[in-house]
């Protein structure tokens, strides 16, 4: 009986080691689905940063009750599934929190950027770290691992507990880029959910993390970094430096009915409307400009 | 006697019937194995990418404690070390399991063995609740409950192991427990019987004839128990820190393949390394169930009477 | 030590662990109806949800969850039963056997977000489902049918071969005799695997954000034409069910009542739960009755 | 236990019309045989007892004579029925099951009520006639001498009934389907004394219209009830014979030392 069992999984690694020899080519294969037929049918797919799809559903469900015809479905995913769903072309719009140009794997040249939104980034505390502001170097020192005790920074002996946000996600991406300039965060917790962090540090005696504009209450304490705020005007002038855009990627020149709808995520209507009640910042309120690398300059 | 020979010959409407039933039977199995070979290819074609594609280094992989596919290490290989995820899922699973089996074995043996019909109709919904529970509502009962309540006992920040164990128990134990109690109820009463009718008492009973019985069935309970330990993500990532750190100890963070694979599979790029590297993870964790699989089994021959 | 004190000790541990055991679960669900209960209200469970104002509700969520239940039992129970039948009357015990077995216990412990991925990939963009309702439940019939099968198979198992014996001996063929005599009698563990599974579709969320999706699209619950895309019926639409929206709302969402509308929802889907639960137990003991005669 | 000969045997040879026979008989469970050379002619409108100690392949035998082997264990060698050879792979095994009832030893009855337990089997091959349907109900009620006591309550699970009863039932659901032949695996074992007897009762009146193969440990039954006899001793017909002659007189020595109570 036991070498029955022994021989069946035997087997069943044979099986899988059988299927692994033909494995090389398959990742082209199992995405190539379809292209482009979201938008004959006037359905409009877009995918991706899970942020970014509050926004552009509700959008969505305006547009609609203009435009009868089209149809616009939003869906999660991540950042990553978006990018490399809308570069094979299986979803007409794909929903990023960080430029094409930053992920490996996706070909930027040919994805289409469209800007609908700007969010910024606080570093928030537990309320009984005894902290309010702290210098852009001691941000770098905590979340790099040099300083580890709030002590150090003017706060209560209370040690520092980094929660970090998940590798490859658009926000720590956009942190890192402001904050630590290169060097190598410590390695700490990781969350990928804004939600999640925010309870953690509201719970966690001497947490530190990061979160959007619109996920910071009363629960958290944001910090200011060199007495600048966080708020949306300083974001506007790039006082405060920890921001990113939202993006919608189209594969190559946006076509009728998609064009539409990015169209309709730029106006005024979504922008001074949708876009502030989601906590995020106008586009057309930026002074300032951002591109891939990086590097701001007025607009 | 000529009618007769001919109805015996010919078909009937129960050959047919059969033949229905069998091809009905064959088709379903046949699907499932479909399904399952589908997913397995999925899983293994993309997880086995890193190692001929990108060409990592298998024994690297498995015992490598650094991950960090987008960063080259000082050789210029990329940083994948899955060990401390290794760890961290082994011991939650085996925890977990270690922790909820008496207890499920407990109630299965109370519903099934002590309580009347009564207790056994207050229980099982009551169980049965608890499996649609979603893992996000454990997730924040964990954080809400257990973290602070560790924190306060051992210190640190309550994150980690022992608090991802508690969650996981909570969650494993209806499902160890219902299907356990299917194989105890399984077990002919006059096993029961007979065994009582020699002297032995109840317990005598329950732990010499029921249990050795229903054994090969109980372990299926707890291997699918641990299954879903294995693979239950939300939840953990939730309350065990994410922390790519080798375990220290039950109460510091750390991080399960699971966690790891939920977390970061949505900002990957599918086809690029860090994409591959987590669909390997998803494959050590196909082995690794496959293995905890075989182990229970092997006990179960090992502890089972013979027939 | 003698039998009889082993056998005291031994009972009063079982007492112990099924005191603490039922504390456990008393603490989790009345935690649970305790946060969530005074928030639930008939206007909470009949409009539809908000992305960013207080106030949304659950409706088409809920809806969802209920459809989405019974399109993957549907889906799943018919394959779980013959393969269920397969594994208990007419698999050899020989390695074939045990292979299949193993493929099916390996089977459910996929994580979620694996077969999530896989749904993806293969059901809404391979095979043009699109994110949908249908995907959604064919996933989970990926985490279905090892329960099902399972408790199917054991249950069939547990009927006497006394039974089929009878079955035999009458000139039926083996289908009908498993069909009609032996699968009633196994009715009420079948039952518990179905509620299992159940509860199972009521609570994934991981596996469904990448195929059923994560929005709900308005739905006219007038609509009964099953293939009108704005049919509350039409299984090709995108559904958010409540446990996904219980994740979206904790993890990502902006709404100031965010925490109110989680617990809220986290008790109507244990309660929603427990009327299926004692439901379908009580459909299943009338048909149990009715099937077997047994008053 | 003495050990004794088996390739001796002593066979009668039956002048009335046969109904089943077997020729040359071999069960094997996997590697073990279990039955030797059964060579026995059963004749129709009769009661015949198949006896022996536990073991000795008496209900092997039986449940052969119907397929009720196939799965289980190899039979090789032929049954013969209506000319046909039903041991046969292509013969239609249902069609030899219904024409060939049985009753095992324990009361199987379905989980269902009486009516449903007799007409189950004959709505499952077609007959949908209300009034042919009841009018079998009836029929292998009476036959069992069952209907007297169940007449007003038929739609009670039969699982409510005593022992004796059940096996009663079992009894007319396998005559509702009207077979030609009735095997029974020690029908009585399991019951006391009055049921014991009305079921020896039911048995006497039945075979005007049924053949009857009955396996009993029982040796009074057997000599109550039944008309011929053959005793089996390890996998071997040791003697097969009219039961007066067996119990009175029997030829070989087995029998006569297993009928003097010396073993088994």
């Amino acid at each position: 009986m036991k070498k029955r069992n022994f021989f069946s999984t035997l087997v069943m690694l044979g099986a899988v080691g059988a299927v692994l020899t033909g494995c090389g080519s398959n990742n082209a294969s199992s995405t190539n689905g379809k292209s482009d037929a979201s938008e004959h049918a006037a359905k409009i797919t877009a995918v991706g940063s899970t942020a970014l799809q509050p926004l552009v559903e509700k959008a969505a469900g305006q547009f609609q009750n203009e435009n009868k015809k089209i149809s616009v479905t939003v869906q999660g995913g991540g950042s990553g599934t978006g990018l490399s769903q809308v570069q094979d072309g299986a979803v007409a719009i794909g929903n990023s929190d960080v430029f094409a140009e930053s992920k490996s794997g996706i070909d930027a040249s040919k994805l289409e950027d469209h800007q609908v939104a700007v969010v910024g980034m606080a570093p928030v505390v537990n309320k009984d770290a005894g902290v309010d502001n702290v210098s852009m170097e001691q941000l770098k020192g905590i979340f790099t691992g040099k300083i580890t005790n709030w002590k150090e920074v003017g706060g209560k002996d209370e040690k520092i507990t980094v929660v970090n946000r998940a590798e490859g996600s658009g926000t720590r991406a956009t942190f890192e880029d402001a904050v630590l300039k290169g060097a190598k965060a410590v390695k700490s917790q990781e969350q990928d959910s804004n939600g999640t962090v925010q309870k953690i540090v509201s719970s966690t005696p001497g947490a530190i993390s990061y979160l959007a504009f619109s996920y910071l209450n009363d629960s958290v304490k944001p910090l200011s970094i060199d007495k600048v705020k966080p708020n949306d005007e300083n974001v506007a002038s790039n006082k405060w430096k920890i921001w990113s855009y939202e993006h919608m990627y189209t594969k190559g020149k946006a076509k009728t009915a998609t064009a539409d709808f990015l169209k309709y995520m730029n106006s005024k209507d979504v922008q001074d409307g949708l876009v502030k009640k989601m906590g995020y910042i106008s586009i057309h309120d930026m002074k300032v400009q951002k591109d891939a690398k990086g590097n701001v300059t007025q607009k | 006697m000529k009618e007769i020979q001919n109805k015996l010959l010919q078909n009937s409407k129960a050959t047919r019937e059969d033949r229905f039933g069998k091809v009905i039977c064959y088709i379903c199995i046949g699907f499932i194995i479909a399904l399952v070979a589908c997913i397995l290819y999925f899983i293994t074609s993309r997880g086995l990418a890193t190692f001929t594609k990108d060409h990592v280094n298998l024994w690297g992989f498995l015992t490598g404690v650094n991950w960090n596919p987008g960063a080259v290490d000082a050789h210029g290989n990329p940083e994948i070390g899955a060990l401390p995820m290794i760890v961290t899922s082994f011991s939650v699973t085996i925890l977990a399991a270690l922790v909820a089996t008496p207890f499920a074995l407990g109630m299965a043996i109370f519903m099934s063995e002590i309580a009347g019909k009564k207790g056994t109709k207050f229980l099982q919904p009551v169980i049965e609740l608890l499996v649609g529970i979603p893992s996000v509502v454990y997730g924040f009962i964990g954080l809400s409950v257990v973290v602070p309540l560790i924190r306060k006992t051992f210190g640190g920040t309550g994150f980690g192991i022992l608090a991802g164990t508690i969650v996981l128990f909570v969650m494993i134990l209806p499902t160890i427990t219902s299907l356990s109690v299917d194989s105890l109820k399984a077990v002919p009463i006059s096993y029961r019987q007979a065994s009582l009718a020699l002297g032995a008492n109840r317990w005598q009973t329950i732990y010499k004839v029921i249990l050795r019985t229903a054994a090969p069935g109980i372990l299926t309970a707890i291997i699918f128990g641990m299954a879903r330990a294995f693979g239950e993500a939300l939840a953990v990532q939730m309350v065990i820190g994410n922390a790519l750190l080798m375990p220290k100890g039950l109460v510091s963070p750390a991080s399960t393949l699971t966690s790891k694979l939920t977390t970061d599979v949505g900002n990957t790029v599918m086809g690029t390394l860090p994409n591959n590297a987590l669909w390997s993870l998803a494959l050590i964790l196909l082995f690794m169930s496959l293995f905890f699989n075989l182990i229970v089994r092997f006990i179960g021959k090992k502890g089972s009477i013979k027939k | 030590m003698n039998p009889k004190r082993t056998n005291n000790i031994a009972t009063g541990v079982i007492y112990g662990l099924v005191g603490i055991v039922v504390l456990i679960l008393l603490f989790l669900i009345g935690y649970i109806l305790f946060n969530g209960v005074p928030n639930i209200s008939w206007q909470f469970l009949t409009s539809p949800a908000q992305a960013f104002s207080a106030g949304g509700g659950i409706r088409d969520q809920l809806f969802n969850s209920l459809y989405l239940l019974v399109l993957t039992l549907i889906i799943s129970f018919p394959i779980a039963l013959g393969a269920g039948i397969y594994l208990a009357e007419y698999a050899a015990d020989n390695w074939v056997t045990h292979l299949i077995r193993t493929t099916i216990e390996v089977l459910s412990s996929l994580p979620s977000v694996v077969v999530g991925l896989f749904g993806y990939l293969f059901l809404v963009i391979q095979l043009n489902l699109s994110f949908s309702i249908l995907s959604g439940a064919i996933a989970l019939t990926f985490f279905n049918l090892p329960l099902l099968t399972r408790s199917i198979e054991e249950s069939l198992n547990s009927v006497s071969d006394l039974q089929k014996q009878a079955g035999m001996s009458l000139g039926l063929s083996d289908w009908r005799t498993i069909t009609r005599i032996i699968l009633p009698v196994a009715l009420p563990g079948i039952l518990t695997g179905v509620i299992l599974s159940a509860g199972r579709v009521f609570g994934e969320a991981a596996a469904l954000i990448y195929t059923a999706g994560q929005s709900a699209p308005s739905v006219d619950y007038g609509n009964w034409n099953i293939f009108d895309p704005a049919s509350f019926l039409n299984p090709m639409r995108p559904a958010e069910t409540l446990a996904v929206h219980i994740w979206k709302v904790n993890t990502e969402s902006v709404t100031p009542d965010a925490h109110l509308i989680s617990s809220a929802s986290s008790a109507v889907l244990i309660i929603v739960i427990l009327v299926f639960n004692l439901g379908a137990r009580f459909i299943g003991n009338w048909l149990y009755k009715k099937m077997t005669a047994t008053r | 236990m003495k050990t004794y000969n088996l390739e001796d045997k002593s066979i009668v040879t039956i002048e009335d019309e046969i109904e089943i026979s077997s020729d040359n008989l071999q069960v094997y469970y996997g590697d073990n045989h279990a039955i030797f050379d059964a060579t026995l002619k059963f004749p129709k409108n009769q009661i015949t007892s198949l006896i022996g100690a536990s073991g000795s392949g008496k209900s092997t035998y039986l449940r052969s004579l119907n397929r009720m082997n196939d799965k289980i264990a190899r039979v090789e060698g032929k049954i013969m029925y209506q000319g046909t050879d039903i041991n046969a792979k292509k013969v239609n095994v249902y069609e030899v099951r219904k024409q060939i009832g049985m009753v095992f030893q324990r009361p199987n009855p379905f989980a269902k009520s009486i009516r449903e337990n007799i007409l189950f089997g004959l709505k499952s091959n077609g007959f949908k006639d209300k009034e042919f349907l009841e009018e079998r109900l009836e029929t292998s009620l009476k036959e069992a001498a069952l209907w007297d006591e169940v007449k007003d309550e038929l739609d009670k699970s039969a699982l409510s009934l005593s022992g004796g009863q059940q096996q009663r039932l079992c009894i007319a659901r396998s005559i509702a389907m009207q077979p030609n032949i009735l095997l029974l695996d020690e029908p009585a074992s399991a019951l006391d004394p009055i049921s014991t007897s009305k079921i020896e009762d039911t048995l006497t009146e039945l075979k005007q219209k049924y053949t009857i193969i009955i396996v009993t440990h029982n040796m009074s039954q057997a000599t109550r009830i039944s008309n011929y006899t053959a005793f089996f001793h390890l996998g071997h017909v040791v003697e097969y014979d009219k039961t007066s002659k067996i119990f009175m007189n029997p030829t070989m020595p087995a029998t006569a030392d297993y009928i003097a109570g010396a073993f088994g």
